[in-house]
């Protein structure tokens, strides 16, 4: 684990409110992997990891003010990385269903495993991207209804958009991007609990991609 | 106790021990680990954090593996690099008799046993262990009695009586220190949602310092670690100057576990 | 308690309606006056205030004229242009109840008289009132007694005891409101001095937020002011949410006493 | 008294750390009374109203966040005013000894009463000033010992410079200007006391210019 600076490389919007920020430096992490950034705020934020254009960059959704120092503001950053568990797919073809905000774990995976890739987005999504996307829930909700033949599945987005495909999709190989408050990211503060049918697991620890089966 | 700094990371965001991966042990004088109650916990239901302007809110309710598995693995829990503080935790007074006799024979593997009577997170009857003054005291005199030989602490906040009073009475018992102070209670609505739970972080700052204010005036000769929103070499010398002995790291850590390096290797070079 | 809208002036910070001369009325629903004991006070000697981020610092020490002349001058006290909640406060037993003997011919000239238990710059061995709970429990009866006809108001804190304990004491002796809560003692260095005294302002509203919650869950039917950093419309809104009846307005005057229009006009139109 | 907004005219830097705002707008007020100005602290904050160059104006030290704003920020602010009491100069002829935070009041006092005055600054002037003024302590305390001859006096500055002046001028005729941490400024909060003679007496509602007998 390292404890270092990194620097903004570039700043890319894809739709209202979520952007890509690339970084100057390269460094070693496996896929489903997060890192922790620090802002002004009282905690450091997470995010998964991911690739866009060659380099490491994270995919960011403007929540409050964190998410936006780190795309608006900040220039270089303290941060850990990186942080949780390596996502490995089962054999077969996949698909990752995402919001815009793991967009650049999508693109990751797509290169990596050759994967499908779906993105739902709530608004006009104003990027070139290398995959499908829709915009609505309504495109969203008849979409998923018609993947009904992929080996494994991996949702990451909102709550909503991981319950709809869970309800929606019967394979037991849907696989889900937990996200839960985190203060330290490494299993200290205990913030993160999931409840799972294994007793209390932690998102940073555990996770943050867990199979249905766990939940 | 005699910490080299006196910098002690405070028990529960340190975990027991996953901070050593992030910071120079140098630079910590004693690592308290995260409350272990009698029985395993497996804490409340999330959400058990959220953070505001000038404080976090946490609600993780002492999730905890239980005495017995730390004493099943009693080396993974007292830690190489650092001295170790262990923190125990109850919701009765027999739970904390308990858990003292459990620990006894293991007690001199740790530079200090804290007993954490503060917590704003756990419930007996909607209130903690403070709530029966008397059953407290009894919890006083028996540890005192069943760890003789333990540097004693006991973690308070200014919740339940005044602090100053529950301290006068930790010191009368034969008790060794104090920790000043746990979180206070808080509630925070954000998007529409209640998040109940302890609040911690800068908030803490002006309480905290007050109480150990209070405390020192009225007992000049117990050691205590200070808690409560120390992140700069001010929040440092603030402390200091109210009488602290030692300072503790609690919230600061999930900002930049680097502000451990940077107070201890300024307190290394106080007169203490 | 009928207070259209349910919004009060703090005691301390309202003065004796001082700030009728900068506020309209018509959204003053009551306004508390400052707290009035037995005998006249000086108050503390100075610095008095002091102001940090996110937080100012008071030790005024209950400057005030003393009950006799109140009584005196009772129709300068009794304000003309909205209703006047009358506090008072003392240092022991018997000044509760001295000063409740006094006001007993003027008592139907307040809208409600509150007690205030609860301020933190008044010593009784260092402590308040609240260090000795029985004597306390004595004050409600007998306050309850010599006052049956007034809408009376407690006024608490979080230090002492339990603040959900001590309310439901407060209403178990017939008492019929609260206010929650007043200052939390604090501590503040500045240039290298201290300053010591009650903390208001926003560090005080998820501390009161929770103090409401907590008691509102155990008494259904009390009536309660909120009192402890309120400025804004989401303010009110919060501690309207965990249940509260009204609000209160204290330190927010000196930032800018027009909150009161803008937090008067938004809760005249606020179901309640 | 009003509570509303000034704008704020110009910025005029007098020594190092101490500017001249002034205002827009033309208001009623007494020499000796004060304002107290909003900025984004807690507490409004006092100043003693003055002229320059035929604007109301005050004169302002930068201390922390308040006075900064004021200085360097705001362009508009909310206020109330005037507060505290006329200062009323005995008959004859009188001298103003002040820092350079009272440099307004000075001139106001000057062109009404024709009075002297001077200032003593920490660090160098940079204004052309209408009237006598010293740097440093060493000028300032002997400048003091040579001010024998006039029928008052009203010394205001630091706590410093008033106990100088007090403890080597003998005249009874001896006026202050007092500072105390100022909440309300209208005789509310009970902040501002100071302890007389005469019992508890407040700056806002009783001052803040006190006679030395009075203290
Ligand atoms: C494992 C994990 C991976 C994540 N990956 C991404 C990602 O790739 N892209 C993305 O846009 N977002 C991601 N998030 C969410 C992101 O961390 C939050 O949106 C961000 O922390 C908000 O910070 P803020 O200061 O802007 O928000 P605040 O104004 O502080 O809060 C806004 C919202 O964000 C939540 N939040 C704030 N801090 C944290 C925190 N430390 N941990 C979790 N939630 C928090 C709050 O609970 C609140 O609901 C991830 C969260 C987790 C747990
Ligand atoms: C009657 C009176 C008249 C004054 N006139 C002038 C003047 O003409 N020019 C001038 O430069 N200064 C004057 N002052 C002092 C000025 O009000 C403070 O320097 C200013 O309030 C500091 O605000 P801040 O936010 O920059 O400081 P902070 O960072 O908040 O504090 C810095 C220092 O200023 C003091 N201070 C802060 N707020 C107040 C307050 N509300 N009342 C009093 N002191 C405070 C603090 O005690 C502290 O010592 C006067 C004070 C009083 C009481
Ligand atoms: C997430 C979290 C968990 C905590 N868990 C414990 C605990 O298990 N036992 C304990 O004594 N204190 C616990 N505390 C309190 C801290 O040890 C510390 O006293 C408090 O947070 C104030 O210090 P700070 O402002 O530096 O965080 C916890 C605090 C936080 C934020
Ligand atoms: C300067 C000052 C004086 C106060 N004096 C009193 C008092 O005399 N009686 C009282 O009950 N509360 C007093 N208080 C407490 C306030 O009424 C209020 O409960 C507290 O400040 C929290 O609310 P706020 O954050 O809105 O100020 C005082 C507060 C301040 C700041
Ligand atoms: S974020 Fe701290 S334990 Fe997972
Ligand atoms: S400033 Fe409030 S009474 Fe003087």
């Amino acid at each position: 684990m390292e404890n270092t600076y990194l620097t903004k490389k570039d700043v890319i919007q894809i739709n209202e409110d979520t952007f890509i920020v690339t970084f100057n430096e390269k460094f070693k992490f496996d896929e489903g992997q997060f890192i922790m950034i620090q802002t002004p705020s009282l905690t450091r934020k997470p995010f998964i990891l991911g690739t866009w254009e060659d380099n490491i960059a994270v995919s960011v959704q403007i929540k409050g003010k964190g998410t936006n120092y780190i795309v608006f503001q900040g220039e270089k950053f303290k941060a850990h990385f990186p942080l949780g568990n390596k996502f490995i797919p089962p054999a077969g073809k996949g698909i990752v269903i995402a919001s815009p905000t793991c967009i650049t774990l999508a693109n990751l995976l797509h290169e990596k495993y050759s994967c499908n890739v779906l993105i739902g987005s709530k608004s006009k999504i104003n990027l070139e991207l290398p995959f499908e996307s829709v915009v609505g829930n309504e495109d969203f909700s008849k979409k998923i209804k018609t993947l009904k033949t992929y080996d494994w599945y991996l949702v990451s987005g909102s709550k909503q958009m991981e319950e709809f495909v869970l309800s929606n999709i019967e394979s037991k190989n849907v696989f889900v991007s937990l996200e839960e408050y985190m203060g330290c990211g490494i299993g200290a503060c205990k913030s993160c609990a999931v409840f799972t049918k294994d007793g209390v697991k932690h998102v940073c620890t555990d996770g943050p991609i867990f199979r249905r089966d766990m939940l | 106790m005699n910490l080299n700094p006196p910098l002690v990371i405070a028990s529960g965001p340190g975990g027991s021990g996953e901070y050593l991966s992030l910071i120079n042990p140098k630079y910590v004088g004693a690592y308290t680990l995260k409350t272990i109650t009698l029985n395993p916990k497996s804490g409340n239901k999330t959400k058990r954090m959220e953070n505001s302007e000038n404080y976090i809110i946490n609600s993780i309710g002492l999730e905890n593996p239980g005495i017995e598995y730390v004493i099943s693995n009693i080396e993974k829990f007292v830690l190489k690099e650092t001295k170790t503080i262990l923190s125990l935790g109850g919701d009765s007074k027999d739970e904390y008799i308990k858990i003292a006799e459990k620990i006894a024979p293991y007690a001199k593997k740790f530079e200090a046993i804290e007993f954490n009577f503060s917590c704003p997170n756990v419930k007996k009857g909607g209130l903690s262990i403070l709530s029966d003054i008397n059953e407290w005291q009894e919890i006083l005199e028996n540890v005192r009695k069943i760890l003789p030989d333990s540097f004693l602490i006991a973690k308070l906040s200014i919740e339940g009586n005044f602090v100053e009073v529950l301290s006068k009475k930790v010191k009368e018992f034969g008790w060794n220190g104090l920790t000043l102070i746990n979180c206070v209670r808080g509630l925070l609505i954000k998007d529409g949602k209640i998040v109940m739970g302890g609040l911690s972080g800068p908030i803490l700052k002006p309480i905290a310092l007050r109480a150990i204010y209070e405390v020192r005036k009225v007992l000049k000769d117990i050691y205590i670690i200070a808690s409560g929103g120390i992140y700069t070499k001010k929040d440092v010398d603030d402390f200091l100057l109210v009488g602290a002995n030692a300072i503790s790291i609690g919230s600061a850590l999930f900002k930049d576990p680097q502000v451990v390096e940077e107070l201890g290797k300024y307190l290394k070079g106080v007169e203490r």
